[in-house]
């Protein structure tokens, strides 16, 4: 039996692992092997050849492009896409407040700026995720003219008080010590938390608004290598594409149409996620 | 000094002692002689009198222990300083005056594995003294020691004793200690069985096991036949054997005879047989450093220390027909034992 | 053994010597690793010492069950035990929330760091201690009392020395653990970044070329003190 | 003590036990990380007590250093251990490709694993051998050969059972440790997935409830043999 | 047996040595007794025969170490079972057979430390004889047990080694050992300085280490004054002691005389002075087990051994004037040692 070994972007974990991955095992009688962790992480070591995968899938297009520029993937494509949330822990105080705003009924980021709230992210100098729920405030601070909207929540980009690793940030989240965290929908959707709903004009999860509107939120940040970097919005979308190295590229050319089969596609669409939309990368 | 003890664990012992200057307690191996100077050094659960009440590092008591117990870490004299009361500055000279006074002030800088089993005895000695306690307790002091050097060091310690005018209370299983000691006493099922001066005690042991520790060789049970006066005669195998008998002791009563291996003598190739003395058979016979100790056939099989002129003279031999001596005096008479235990000097059970 | 020593061969020759620099912010997870490591090893000694002499001295019969309880963060990963901890220990967990209101705050913070350094590291030191002080015979302690010191003093005069050998391992097990502490770091205190969550971050955003100079930075500052306190007890042991 | 032992009253109350059910694949999980552990102990034995017996015994001037190799993996975070095991071993590392060739492949592979496992508690294993053997005074081996043995029956008759309790607690660490290894698995063997990953893979997939049930189905099979090399090492010390 | 051994370390050797029967070697502790032991074992690194190119277990000994070094996590019968060289279902039988030999039959299930010091050197002495070796090596055999134990033992073990015919070299520092011994020797500064039978090593000591290693207690250097025929006058600070002349000594030499304690005797209060008597005073006085002990004040000072009734008889007492008496016969003439040492029998180096 051959190995279809697929390295993905951890927030995917229940679709590949519990839908996607043993649906096409069955189908094609191989053994499936998912290995999900941050894609920035799992692209600097498959570049660094530390690891060996036959298929990546990123979320956002800048892990895939560094395996481009190494040569290490030669076409990649969008698989699927999905936006911005707010999801909270139903154990919180607050959690009578963001189910009303959840129903619409009161403003979400009021009670985020609540002194008393713990509000959670990731490092927004390594992980997408941590990046992008700064575009989304950024974003409301003009969407919704308020000043300081973005400050009065983060305190700061870089405020080590919110910033988690991504496993502790989604246990906190569930063991109740976080009030609120940033998340993807489909990751959110996937693991039963609730969540309140962003406006598209801030969730990031739409194409035709990068380069008019999304594009007007960009910050600074230090890097862990010391350099300030500008950084700009990315579309939330999942590219998949094939490792030069696989050992089995043809299995895992399969496993890539698979995803863009309407079979594959309903399983993401169940389990949270949004068409995929824009172009191939490569 | 006046000892009541009394502990349930690991043996049971309930004692009764005076200790008057060097004071020895003589045991065979496993009595409780180590239970006791724990007990008494507050380092075993036990009630008792003096110092029953204080907590061990407040008793004033020097302990020698068993195994030495030097600690490893330290040198010979930084041991000796552990237990001294004095500033800083002075602990050193103190130290090694008391090592001095052992003998070992060129070995104040040796750590404890650097020397002999005898040095390091006489190190932990030394550490008992320092803390002038008002009783010493010696876990068998000198058993590492050559012969000459414990000699030597007993009466110097003896001396000390004196000197200072502590109490000590000695435990040991060598009579030769015992015999130099002020005063000594002996224990045997969890109790003091006799105690006085060593010579006393030597001469006129109270019971068997007394008789065994204090090196008695000869242990016959025998019948009292008959007292006429001065002497009794005591049937013994067969042999009617003259002592002098003991206020206690009447006709048709089973004693116990002690005599020492030293006390039996030969009689010159003699025809007629003198009075107390009979003919027997050289069963084993065997050179020893003071004499030859030969043990004849019997019955009674005895055992006799002849000096070694005598037997070169008597021409002794192996199977040779001899004729001992044995005065009335150095017969002692002891009661019997309830059962016979030929299993006393052997087999003690184990060891603390 | 050979075998054991063997990735140190690769690492040598996977360096880019050449190229060899740190990254900015290396040396201050330099700093934050060695100060907090050397506080958490502060606060084992003083909790895990008399934890260890008691276990070794003491003899009941309910100890088999304190002894799996000591088993227990030894054997759990370090990625559950931080969990475990951000449970308790975060702003709404039971032992957390007293805390907080006296300003001690155990999310993200020296103290949390610490605190994951604390349970990752002190079962080693309390297992190590243990057997040590197991090593000094009870005699010697209660010959120290016939010579009229306390406890104490015979715990710090002749206990302490005689188990050194074993103590100085067991402290260097513990800094060695201490300051390689991963799993539950990363879960409880994600910040302040000492090394290994810094090798962790260096990896996602630059990839292996940052993090094999600041491997090599953490051996540097990793090794003396283990190496000191073998020397040490060595040397001690020597002189014996 | 009771510090060590608070996370774990959280873990109880935090168990959702009405609830408890495990997640599909967690004996899958539970069956490889006894198997391979169990396979990777055996290594350790084998290769560690010569190791650490040569340790013990022999005196030479650069003994310090193999002592330093020694040091290295167990200071190494686990992380970084993984990143250099999979430089070493990899499929494009100079030991990987050989091994590779002959069919051994070293990544994502039960041998993976257990190599991963063998790095990560082979060390503490050398450590408390060691030091058990340096327990056994070189006289008793002496006059066992004196009495007609040869030195390896002297080995097996003398200093291993003498040993025995320092190597059952080698062993029931070495047992805890490679159990629970988790960053350097993560790296170098992320499949079989063991429990450690798994319960990584649960948080990641499922979250906490999915954690918890399986963490003590961890207790559960980790604990026996830690205990019973415990008591049986107790019963025989009991009855010396 | 001859043996002729030489090792470096740890302390220089060079032995030359007899053993037939049971042969005692005596030393002072640190003399190098027990490396020389080891040597034979093949446990140190040495140069000798017979067995010194084999290694150490084809090497046909049995080896009693000083600690015994009985493995302790097998009980008794196990370790004696461990020398066995016999079927498992022997291996029991044959043990417990050895163990009753040294009279511990009914601790053969017992482990070492439920045993007592004593009973411990047995059970290793058993060991030692279970390979039915071709030489016994025994280190202090003896010293863990009380005197009559000890006397027993030895006895039995030397019959044992008679009918084996197994020769055994026990090293020893107890005289009294060595004297039971068939043959003996003393070993002092790497060497054997003396080697014979008991009787002639203690009667004639070739030197001084030899002449305190048998219990010699008075050693006196002295100046030969005149040699009168079978009588040679030893000036000794002082006071023309009587002696028997050696063949080689002539008048004017420096001479060590050597006296036991027990051959000096006190002349009944006389007030003419009998021949070989002289006057001094007691300077202390100690009662012992077999009679009293007395120095005198000197010069020269002397250390005698009064028998109880004798001290009894003359009422001995502190600073009383006595008689001495001392026949020509009880002293040993020996070298004059080329320096004086008098820390001999104290201060020896590290032991083994
Ligand atoms: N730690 C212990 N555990 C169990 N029994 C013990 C312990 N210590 C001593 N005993 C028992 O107590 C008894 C008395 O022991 P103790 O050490 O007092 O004897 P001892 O007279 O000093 O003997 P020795 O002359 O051999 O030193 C022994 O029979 C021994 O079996
Ligand atoms: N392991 C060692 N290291 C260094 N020196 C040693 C060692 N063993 C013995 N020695 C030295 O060798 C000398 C002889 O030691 P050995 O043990 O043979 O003496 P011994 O005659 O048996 O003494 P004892 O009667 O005390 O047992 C001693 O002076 C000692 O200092
Ligand atoms: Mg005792
Ligand atoms: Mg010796």
């Amino acid at each position: 039996k051959d190995t279809l070994t697929i390295a993905y972007a951890g927030s995917m974990g229940v679709v590949m692992d519990r839908a996607l991955g043993p649906a096409f095992a069955r189908t094609n009688d191989v053994t499936y092997q998912g290995i999900g962790r941050g894609a920035w992480g799992l692209a600097r070591l498959l570049a660094g050849k530390q690891m060996r995968a036959d298929v990546f899938i990123s979320i956002t297009p800048g892990p895939i492009d560094l395996l481009i520029s190494d040569g290490l993937i030669k076409r990649a494509v969008p698989i699927a896409s999905t936006q911005m949330v707010i999801a909270y822990s139903p154990k919180s105080r607050y959690a009578a407040q963001f189910k009303a705003a959840a129903e619409g009924k009161k403003s979400w980021y009021k009670i985020l700026e609540q002194p008393g709230v713990h509000f959670g992210r990731t490092n927004p100098a390594v992980d997408p995720q941590g990046r992008n729920i700064i575009f989304t405030l950024l974003l409301a601070q003009r969407y919704y003219h308020r000043q300081n909207l973005a400050n009065n929540i983060l305190h700061g980009f870089q405020n080590p008080q919110q910033i988690f690793s991504e496993a502790s940030l989604l246990s906190r989240l569930e063991a109740g010590q976080i009030d609120a965290t940033s998340g993807y929908l489909s990751a959110v959707v996937s693991r039963h938390l609730p969540y309140i709903k962003l406006p598209t004009a801030i969730n990031l999860s739409d194409p035709a608004l990068a380069d008019t509107w999304y594009s007007k939120a960009h910050f600074n940040i230090r890097l862990p290598n010391g350099k300030t970097e500008t950084l700009g919005t990315q579309p939330l979308v999942f590219y998949a594409g094939v490792l030069t190295n696989a050992r089995h590229p043809i299995l895992a050319r399969h496993f890539l149409a698979y995803l863009q089969s309407p079979q594959g596609q309903r399983l993401l669409r169940e389990k949270g996620y949004s068409a995929p939309r824009g172009a191939p990368l490569g | 000094m006046h000892l009541r003890y009394h502990t349930e664990r690991p043996v049971a012992l309930d004692i009764d002692l005076d200790v008057e200057g060097f004071t020895a307690l003589l045991g065979l191996s496993g009595a409780g002689k180590s239970t006791l100077l724990k007990a008494i050094a507050g380092l075993l659960p036990a009630h008792g009198i003096p110092f029953g009440e204080l907590p061990p590092e407040r008793r004033p008591i020097g302990y020698l222990p068993q195994g030495y117990a030097l600690f490893p870490h330290l040198n010979a004299w930084r041991n000796v300083a552990f237990g001294l009361n004095l500033p800083r500055a002075q602990q050193r000279a103190g130290a090694c005056e008391l090592l001095a006074r052992v003998g070992l002030a060129q070995h104040a800088e040796a750590l404890p594995e650097h020397l002999s089993g005898g040095q390091q005895q006489r190190v932990a000695l030394a550490r008992a003294l320092a803390r002038k306690p008002a009783l010493l307790l010696l876990d068998e002091p000198t058993s590492a020691l050559d012969a000459a050097t414990r000699d030597t060091l007993l009466v110097e310690l003896i001396e000390l004793i004196d000197r200072l005018g502590i109490p000590a209370l000695a435990v040991t299983h060598d009579p030769h200690l015992a015999g130099m000691a002020d005063r000594m006493a002996v224990l045997a099922g969890g109790r003091i069985v006799q105690q006085g001066p060593p010579h006393e005690v030597f001469a006129a042991p109270g019971n068997v096991d007394v008789a065994r520790l204090v090196g008695y060789r000869n242990l016959l049970p025998g019948i009292v036949r008959e007292i006429d006066g001065q002497t009794a005669y005591v049937d013994v195998e067969g042999l009617a054997l003259a002592v002098r008998p003991d206020s206690g002791i009447v006709p048709g009563s089973a004693v116990l005879l002690a005599i020492r291996a030293e006390d039996i003598t030969i009689v010159h190739s003699a025809v007629t047989e003198p009075p107390h003395a009979w003919q027997t058979r050289i069963a084993t016979l065997r050179r020893e450093g003071s004499g030859v100790r030969i043990t004849t056939t019997g019955p009674p099989a005895l055992e006799a220390m002849i000096a070694h002129q005598v037997a070169r003279e008597a021409q002794l031999a192996s199977n040779a027909r001899i004729t001992l001596h044995l005065a009335p005096e150095a017969i002692r008479i002891l009661p019997a034992p309830e059962r016979a235990d030929h299993s006393l000097s052997r087999g003690s059970p184990r060891p603390g | 053994m050979l075998l054991l020593a063997l990735p140190f061969a690769g690492l040598t020759g996977a360096t880019a010597w050449s190229g060899f620099h740190l990254s900015p912010g290396d040396f201050a997870a330099m700093r934050i690793s060695v100060l907090y490591t050397a506080a958490a090893l502060v606060l084992i000694v003083v909790l895990g010492t008399p934890t260890a002499y008691w276990l070794a001295r003491s003899h009941f019969t309910g100890k088999w069950l304190i002894e799996l309880l000591l088993l227990l963060p030894l054997l759990t990963p370090p990625l559950a035990m931080g969990i475990l901890l951000a449970t308790l220990y975060g702003p709404y967990g039971w032992a957390g929330q007293p805390l907080e209101r006296i300003g001690l705050i155990l999310t993200n913070s020296a103290a949390a760091f610490i605190l994951a350094q604390f349970y990752g590291a002190a079962p080693y030191y309390i297992v190590a201690a243990r057997a040590a002080f197991e090593g000094v015979p009870g005699e010697l302690e209660q010959v120290a009392l016939t010579l009229g010191k306390t406890r104490w003093q015979s715990f710090l005069l002749v206990t302490l020395p005689l188990a050194r050998l074993g103590l100085a391992a067991g402290l260097a097990l513990a800094w060695v653990r201490a300051l390689g502490e991963f799993g539950i770091v990363l879960i409880v205190a994600y910040y302040p970044q000492g090394i290994p969550v810094k090798l962790w971050v260096n990896l996602q955003d630059m990839g292996l070329s940052a993090v094999y100079p600041l491997l090599w930075l953490f051996f540097l500052i990793a090794m003396p003190l283990p190496l000191l306190l073998g020397l040490l007890s060595r040397r001690r042991a020597a002189l014996l």
